[in-house]
């Protein structure tokens, strides 16, 4: 028999608007509920609301693959997500849920010497900076993980990986009720079927948000709508140096156990890992066209599928169950785009693309701290839009261009 | 690549044993290649050098003097000539072209592969995604795509149907296996009276 | 999967084509955030939207394409010279 | 159930013996896997995923939420695969018990052989019952070019389990002349076929299970299953109604199943039960009791939750004599000893009776099947009258016909196919004269009362054994917890409790769910709704995507023409972009670093050979040329004179680096441009675009030549002796024939050779370009003739020991995403006169900050120390955390200096020659100096000796 994932008896509030709060988080994914809890948390900012389009969590947070690492390599990035792992490590017992969080490690397979040079500059960077790594040759790679194939003999044969062992996989779901929960019992009103179609503006300053039920005033507003922000900042006035995508993710039928822990591969353009109720959950690399539509082209599926088989060939007889995509924000350099925004008392958190769903914790983390204090917190200092006018990027691609 | 075949010993070997009478896969004849870039004002004064109306339009081969020209884009085609003919093939080209358009030899930077037989369409829709119906795809049609995940440019000869397919030399072992397997799918589809086209013969259907 | 008119060649699969969404443009003699809104700023509406594509594995020309991007319908092919295509 | 004596769809003559957990059993040419266990007596075939409680089969078909099984397939073995459209074949192997919710995955061979095929149609028609069929024939009469898919086995849909008549001939034997003449007419027919992901523009992937009903040995090389990735330029979608079931407590009991189940059993496989009760919500359900009445199996009666319905069939069912609880439900079930249902309670006006059965036949009515439409996010609207959802407004190109369309009778489906044809048909331009529609003679199925009902309220108030989804055990206390924790959408309903997310994906939960999540809100139905259908429509073995690309045929691997020659010299081989190439050519008993040694030696000693093939060739020709490849390229291309080369690269418009190359001026306005190998492709588009999206009045023609031509290195101190033999009429003398310079001429007898005097070794060096399929002569000729010079054949591996020592960069390695030139250490090519593709960005002051990353040379301090690529560089030996100032991006032991050197990339390292740093992987560190990146020979004095 299956292990049951136990959710609570109570879960959040359906309150009705109220005329004005203190803040006004626009979208309900990890990243704005993240966001409201920490405000009422850290802060003591209670007079919050969550303004949600459609269901909380209906945009990506229920749509990723649930990856979580802090390797990644530049000197502004390593810190804000390993201080986001650290979080992590803490949250089933601060939110007092069973996030299913495991880490049980995060292997980066590599199949040219190019990218094995990348991905070792990457495990020496995080070991540097205090971030566990490990770099592992093939032997220690089928040693930690069986099925992988390393033969010398295949297309692109495995010429190394690294591993992150405080990495793993958490159950999204559950992410998205333990912050709704906690966020609504601190006191923040989670408005759902609530779109935003327009901002009130009294000169340069943002005075409220105009929704499809009705006006709210808010003394700040934070836009966290991922997939939608360049829309949100259309309605604001301003433009994001963002192009949105879909990704498409997909899992397998339920499985007896046959991988403890996630593989990604960069060249190969697939990274799986064996949910805790046995269904492989897979991912590629985005598909290329713009969309809104959340769905994307099949060949990607088909492509993956091939990677994943010359990799994994004792997933041949799996079966493809059901795929999806989302929308994912993405920035010229894939690092996110946090603090102010060129409206006044409007703040941004967007650009997290295909890799924020490990950043849940400290997104909201970081944000609250901006909202409250007009400033960023320091670890988010080398995020702001700004970074594009001077040219300061904080590139990204290598450690999180495919993967997750 | 040995010096006398254009393929490579293990891939003659490959397309013997997979071919069959209604599908069959050999070397094609070799040829030379010439590019010709021409704009609009020279395309009229080429084709009326090689005593043409026009040069073919998009996706369509015609036969000329210096052998089949076949449509690339808008602004260029490539004539398969005799081995060896580049040279005197250029020299007829060249001068109606001016400052309109270029001829470049490329020779040898595409070999021919050429499947014949009643069952080819089948092989070829195994790996490339065209419409090959007869009644959409006629003999002297061409047109560039895929096969697996290469370029090809694919050219039906004649109605039996005898395609040429030019593949750049370095992909043409990964060109064979995908036609040398949807040969043997064919033919284990012929043996088993399996139908998978409407056009394929003979039909039974399976449960 | 999406099909795509090349205006040269006709209807062909996404598969032989590349994307190259707005597209870039040789930028006008401007200041800085002008050519920071050059680099890295694209359109990205939800619904009609204009883009380039290229038939890679066909006739290597570049289009234009006019797709919803909230439905992946696609409303236009149009040659760069803004001619429809004969295909 | 028991087989009867006679009748049914099944071979007689030939049975089939199978295994079924490790059980020998035997069943019939013409079962389903489902049928013959049922046949065999084996009704509980299985226990939950998390309650663990018996089941057994629910449907015929497509409704199927049970029964799934662990079959051996071609040495492999396949999870989860749905027992009731599963063939039965010849010594089948399956497995239940705890299989039947959750299956495994073994290693080891697989034979089985899984293709993929495109296809085109005008019409593409999805679903073969009679909206289907009557849709196809009529396109097909039409002239169309028509592909009709099916799912099930065999064609025919409903009509299979269904007695009606149709243009006078008994149902099955219309379906079968009607597959002939549809494929007569040269109609495209997929059986075992299912629909199985909508693709944007009228595409489908179509997944057909052909080797299905046989074992794989007996498959004669016909792929087991094929993907058809179809096109059609209008689509019509007859995928027909499913059965749904009703929720009462302890509804999952084996024998519990739809009532279309049961006729199908009964007519298909002559399989029923010694005691049937029927328990349904419309007139439709009473077929089930008549035709189990007539077929002689004891019916006690038919539990109607209406008032007496005055339709036809319930007529007929009085008639008969059967006995009708109106206004009655099942409000409970109880089993026997092994979990097979035994009695039902039947709460009606008049109290409860318990009423004896085996089997129990469920129908809560009929819903169209939409996830085809619903995939790519067509309409639908709720239907009141038949308690789901139905299409609003089909898809641009498509059509929903027969039930699926609500269009629940026979004769209505009939007529809505050839509707749907015509429209579909005008739409391609293909007019359609009236043709009669097929007549159907067949009950009516949706007369009296009309009364939805989704859930029987359980007289205890225990609701945690009124089953949802059988296969994720999901219950109705399971949404009632859901609810009461505060949440109403579907999704979330869905999230909290994984209704509908098992291998069938709730395809007969679903509605249920969103009805009983409805009542338990006390909102309207229509404003609950569904959890989202997403593809595919049925589970796809990862396999049948994957298709025949895998190995030899998963990527191409591309070879120049010299590759038999290099493996004839024994060449290790490594993969670099798409290409393979040589590495080495180790000698008996060398280890790696001996061979690179001894090569390298060779190279700066005598003479080496080396494949460069894979490099990227493009010519560029016209009058514009110059003007052209002076706006992309960093330097002044229009100051190389004919017959010289220049090293340059190309800039992003952001001012990083895309490639370097060689720019050679063959004339006045032709060039001959090479790339790096993995960006050949890359180059050639980006000219193109900025060409033609950019500069269309600009007369230049961009060609790729890389297959033109094989180019083979000849490089060192010795390589001027072996060029002159090899090209005796060449003047190679550094005069004539100097550093930069290009000749064409005669080598090894091929003529129209182009010799390029170009250097990625350092050395004195030659590049000869000769027709592709030639180039095994130039190597033959350079071995043989060159023996006593020392001749060497070497690979990549020393070409980077070389070039390493050269300080010569690789765009990609030795530079990040966002260098530059000046990062790169060639600002000294940058043009100060003109405008070029990234010269603003790099005019801007972040371009030039100090303190960016910038190429160095890194030399270890002592012959023992080896430089790691990758490591980063510390001021600090093994100290954590520190700050990080570059790290290695290449590396190589170097014979010729006798230690290992490199080349980094160091915040300012410019500025930095002589600085100490430690190479580390994060623990240990190794003492490096920074210094010029140009190792070796730093005047050029061999190169251009
Ligand atoms: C297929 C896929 C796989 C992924 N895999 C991983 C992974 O393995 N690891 C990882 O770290 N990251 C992964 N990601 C990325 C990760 O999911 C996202 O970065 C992260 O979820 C974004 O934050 P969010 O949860 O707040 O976004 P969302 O959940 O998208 O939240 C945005 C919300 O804003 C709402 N909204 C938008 N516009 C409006 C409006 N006008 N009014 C009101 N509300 C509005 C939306 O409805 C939505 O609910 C993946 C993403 C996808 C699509
Ligand atoms: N009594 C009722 O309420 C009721 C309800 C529904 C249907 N019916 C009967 O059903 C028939 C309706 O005719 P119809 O043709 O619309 O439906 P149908 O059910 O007869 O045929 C639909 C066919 O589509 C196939 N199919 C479904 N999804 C598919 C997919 N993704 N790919 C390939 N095939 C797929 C099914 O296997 C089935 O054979 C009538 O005979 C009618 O009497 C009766
Ligand atoms: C980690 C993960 C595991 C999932 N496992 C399942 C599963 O076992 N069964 C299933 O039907 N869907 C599964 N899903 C997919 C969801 O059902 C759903 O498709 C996804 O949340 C996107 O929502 P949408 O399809 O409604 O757009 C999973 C999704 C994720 C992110
Ligand atoms: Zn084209």
């Amino acid at each position: 028999m299956e292990h049951a994932f136990t959710n609570p008896e109570f879960l959040w509030r359906t309150p009705q608007p109220r005329a004005s709060y203190d803040v006004v988080i626009v979208g309900g994914g990890l990243h704005g509920l993240s966001t409201a809890y920490y405000l009422a948390k850290n802060h003591g900012i209670r007079n919050v609301a969550v303004v949600e389009r459609g269901w909380l969590g209906n945009g990506n947070a229920v749509r990723n693959t649930t990856v979580i690492r802090s390797n990644y390599l530049r000197a502004e990035s390593m810190p804000l997500y390993d201080f986001g792992l650290r979080l992590w490590e803490g949250w089933e017992a601060e939110l007092d849920y069973d996030l299913m969080f495991d880490q049980r490690g995060v292997l980066a397979l590599t199949h040219t010497k190019v990218e094995a040079n990348g991905v070792k500059r990457t495990v020496a960077a995080n070991r540097l900076t205090g971030i566990d790594a490990e770099w592992l040759e093939p032997d220690d790679i089928k040693a930690f993980c069986p099925i992988v194939n390393v033969s010398p003999d295949i297309r692109y044969p495995v010429m190394g990986a690294s591993l992150q062992r405080r990495g793993g996989i958490a159950r999204h779901d559950a992410v998205v009720f333990a912050l709704a929960r906690a966020a609504s019992a601190l006191g923040v009103d989670l408005l759902q079927g609530c779109e935003v179609t327009g901002f009130e503006m009294a000169g340069n300053r943002v005075t409220g948000v105009l929704t499809s039920r009705g006006r709210i005033g808010a003394g700040r507003v934070g836009l966290v709508g991922a997939g939608r922000s360049p829309l949100l900042a259309g309605l604001a006035g301003f433009s994001l140096p963002i192009q949105s995508y879909p990704l498409q993710a997909l899992v397998s039928d339920i499985v007896d156990p046959v991988l403890d822990c996630v593989v990604m591969s960069g060249t190969l353009h697939v990274y799986v890992s064996q949910a805790q109720k046995g269904e492989l959950v897979m991912g590629a690399g985005r598909d290329t066209y713009h969309s809104y539509a959340q769905r994307g082209s099949f060949q990607i599926l088909e492509h993956q599928i091939q990677a994943a088989l010359e990799l994994y060939p004792i997933m041949r007889r799996a079966h493809l169950l059901r795929t999806w995509a989302g929308i994912v924000d993405v920035t010229p350099d894939a690092s996110p785009i946090l603090g102010r925004s060129p409206v006044d008392a409007l703040y941004i958190n967007c650009g997290w693309g295909t890799g924020g769903f490990k950043a849940s914790p400290v997104s909201g983390y970081v944000f609250a701290h901006a909202l409250v204090h007009e400033v960023p917190h320091e670890l988010a200092t080398s995020f702001s839009l700004e970074r594009f006018e001077t040219g300061t990027l904080v590139d990204e691609h290598g450690a999180a261009g495919v993967a997750h | 690549m040995a010096d006398g075949s254009p393929l490579a010993a293990h891939l003659g070997a490959l397309i013997s044993k997979a071919s069959f009478d209604d599908a069959r896969l050999t070397p094609g004849a070799r040829v030379d290649l010439l590019s010709v870039r021409a704009r609009r004002s020279a395309v009229q004064r080429v084709a009326t050098a090689l005593g043409q109306e026009s040069l073919p339009p998009p996706n369509a081969c015609r036969a000329t003097i210096l052998g089949d020209c076949f449509w690339l884009r808008p602004d260029e085609w490539l004539f398969a000539t005799v081995p060896g003919g580049a040279e005197a093939a250029m020299k007829t080209v060249e001068p109606h072209l001016l400052d309109d358009g270029a001829v470049i030899d490329v020779s040898g930077s595409r070999i021919i592969l050429e499947l014949t037989g009643p069952r080819t369409r089948d092989v070829l829709s195994s790996c490339c995604p065209l419409d090959l119906d007869p009644s959409v795809f006629e003999p002297g049609r061409c047109a560039q795509s895929i096969i697996g995940k290469v370029s090809v440019l694919l050219h039906l000869v004649d109605a039996t149907p005898r395609w040429h397919l030019f593949v750049p030399p370095s992909y043409v072992d990964y060109v064979v296996r995908w036609l040398a397997d949807g040969i043997e799918g064919a033919r284990a589809e012929q043996e088993n009276a399996l139908a998978t086209t409407p056009h394929s013969s003979p039909v039974r259907m399976l449960p | 999967m999406l099909l795509i008119t090349c205006p040269w060649c006709g209807a062909r699969e996404e598969t032989e084509f590349r994307h190259g969404g707005e597209g870039v443009r040789v930028p006008p003699d401007g200041d800085d955030p002008g050519w920071t809104r050059l680099l890295y700023y694209r359109e990205n509406p939800a619904g009609p939207y204009a883009e380039r594509w290229v038939h890679v594995h066909g006739c290597r020309q570049w289009f234009h394409v006019v797709r919803d991007t909230t439905t992946h319908q696609i409303l236009s092919t149009r040659r760069l010279d803004g001619q429809e295509g004969a295909a | 159930m028991r087989r009867l004596p006679a009748g049914g769809d099944i071979d007689r003559s030939r049975p089939l013996r199978f295994r079924y957990d490790g059980r020998a059993l035997t069943g019939f040419t013409g079962d389903t896997l489902a049928s013959a266990l049922l046949g065999a007596g084996v009704d509980v075939i299985g226990t939950s995923v998390s309650l663990g409680r018996p089941r057994g089969i629910i449907s015929a078909g497509l409704e199927e939420s049970s029964g799934f099984a662990q079959v051996a397939r071609a040495g492999a073995t396949e999870p989860l695969v749905r027992m009731s459209t599963l063939p039965l074949y010849a010594g089948l192997e399956a497995e239940g018990g705890s299989r039947i919710v959750k299956g495994y995955l073994r290693d080891g061979p697989d034979d089985g052989r899984f293709d993929k095929r495109f296809a085109h149609c005008d019409l593409l028609v999805v679903g073969a019952g009679p909206a289907g069929l009557a849709a196809a024939l009529l396109a097909s009469r039409a002239g169309a070019r028509v592909m009709l898919v099916e799912a099930d086995v065999v064609a025919g849909g409903a009509l299979l389990r269904d007695a009606d008549t149709v243009d006078g001939q008994p149902a099955a034997a219309w379906v079968s002349n009607a597959s002939a003449t549809l494929h007569n007419s040269g109609t495209l027919v997929l059986t075992s076929a299912t629909a199985a992901v909508a693709l944007d523009q009228n595409g489908m992937i179509v997944a057909q299970r052909i080797g299905a009903n046989r074992a794989v040995s007996e498959a004669g090389g016909l792929p087991e299953q094929r993907l058809w990735h179809v096109r059609a330029r209008a689509i019509i979608l007859a995928t027909g109604a499913l059965e749904r079931p009703i929720v009462f407590q302890d509804n999952d009991r084996p024998g519990i199943m739809l009532t279309g189940a049961a006729r199908a059993y009964l007519r298909r496989f002559a399989l029923a039960p010694d005691r049937g009760l029927v328990f349904t919500a419309t007139d439709d359900g009473y077929r089930a009791a008549l035709d189990w009445h007539a077929a002689g199996v004891v019916v006690p009666g038919i539990v109607d939750p209406r008032a007496a319905s005055t339709g036809d069939l319930p007529a007929r069912a009085r008639a008969a004599g059967l006995r009708l609880f109106a206004e009655s439900v099942v409000e409970g079930t109880s089993a026997d000893g092994s979990g097979r249902l035994c009695t039902a309670r039947v709460r009606g006006p008049r109290g409860v009776v318990e009423v004896e059965c085996d089997v129990l036949a469920v129908s809560g009515g009929f819903e169209p099947t939409l996830g085809l439409h619903q995939q790519l996010r067509g309409a639908t609207r709720y239907d009141a009258r038949l308690g789901a959802a139905v299409p609003a407004t089909p898809l641009p190109g498509q059509w929903i016909a027969g039930a699926a369309n609500g269009c629940m009778t026979t004769r209505d489906a009939l007529a809505d196919g050839a509707r749907a044809a015509r429209e579909a048909l005008r739409s391609c331009g293909i007019d359609v004269p009236g043709t009669a529609c097929p007549t159907p003679e067949s009950p009516a199925l949706l007369e009296g009362a009309h009364e939805v009902i989704w859930r029987v309220v359980a007289p205890d108030g225990d609701e945690s054994r009124s089953f949802v989804d059988l296969h994720r055990d999901t219950t109705v206390s399971g949404l009632v917890r859901a609810v009461g924790a505060g949440i109403g959408h579907i999704e979330h309903v869905k999230r909290y409790t994984l209704v509908g997310t098992g291998v069938e994906q709730g395809r007969s939960a679903k509605t249920n769910a969103g009805a009983i999540t409805a009542s338990l809100t006390g909102r309207p139905v229509a404003d609950v709704g569904t959890s989202g259908s997403r593809p595919p429509t049925e589970p796809l073995t990862f396999r049948i995507l994957s298709g025949r690309a895998q190995g030899p045929m998963y990527e191409p691997v591309r070879t120049t023409a010299l590759h038999e020659s290099h493996a004839a010299l024994g060449a290790i081989f490594e993969p670099a972009a798409q290409w393979m190439r040589a590495s080495r050519y180790p000698r008996a008993g060398e280890t790696l670093r001996e061979t690179v040694h001894r090569e390298s030696l060779a190279v700066r000693g005598a003479v080496g050979i080396v494949d460069v093939s894979t490099l990227g060739k493009i010519d560029v020709r016209g009058p514009d040329a110059t003007w052209f490849l002076d706006r992309l390229y960093a330097n002044d291309v229009g100051r190389v004179a004919v017959g010289k080369a220049r090293y340059s690269a190309l800039c992003h418009l952001d001012g990083s680096l895309l490639d370097d190359g060689v720019v050679i001026r063959i004339a006045e306005q032709r060039y001959f441009v090479t790339t790096s190998t993995g960006h050949a492709a890359t180059v050639v588009e980006w000219m193109e675009e900025w060409l033609q999206t950019e500069w269309p009045e600009r007369r230049v023609w961009v060609t790729p030549v890389t297959e033109r031509f094989s180019t083979i290195a000849i490089a060192g101190p010795t390589a001027r002796a072996l060029v002159a033999r090899l090209a005796p009429a060449m003047e190679v003398g550094n005069a004539e024939f100097p550093f930069l310079a290009v000749r064409h001429g005669t080598v090894a007898g091929v003529e129209g050779a182009q010799v390029a005097r170009v250097s990625f070794s350092g050395e004195l060096a030659y590049e000869v370009s000769v027709p592709w399929a030639l180039g095994p002569i130039i190597w033959r000729a350079a071995l043989t003739q060159g023996e006593d010079l020392g001749v060497t054949p070497y690979g990549l591996d020393t070409l980077q020991a070389l070039r390493i020592e050269k300080g010569y960069i690789i765009v990609g390695q030795d530079t990040e995403a966002l260098s530059t030139p000046y990062d790169a250490g060639l600002g000294w090519m940058i043009s100060a006169k003109k405008d070029f593709v990234g010269r603003r960005t790099l005019d801007r002051r972040a371009s030039q900050r100090d303190g960016r990353q910038q190429l160095v040379g890194i030399a270890a301090a002592d012959r023992e120390t080896c430089l790691v690529e990758g490591c980063a560089l510390v001021r600090a030996p093994g100290e954590s955390p520190q700050s990080i100032e570059g790290h290695i991006t290449s590396g190589c032991w170097s014979a010729t200096l006798g230690r290992h050197v490199g080349l980094a990339l160091v915040a300012g390292g410019r500025r930095r020659h002589g600085e100490t740093l430690y190479a580390t992987l994060g623990d240990s560190g190794a003492q490096v100096t920074v210094v010029d990146p140009v190792h070796y020979d730093a005047v050029g004095a061999r190169r251009d000796g």
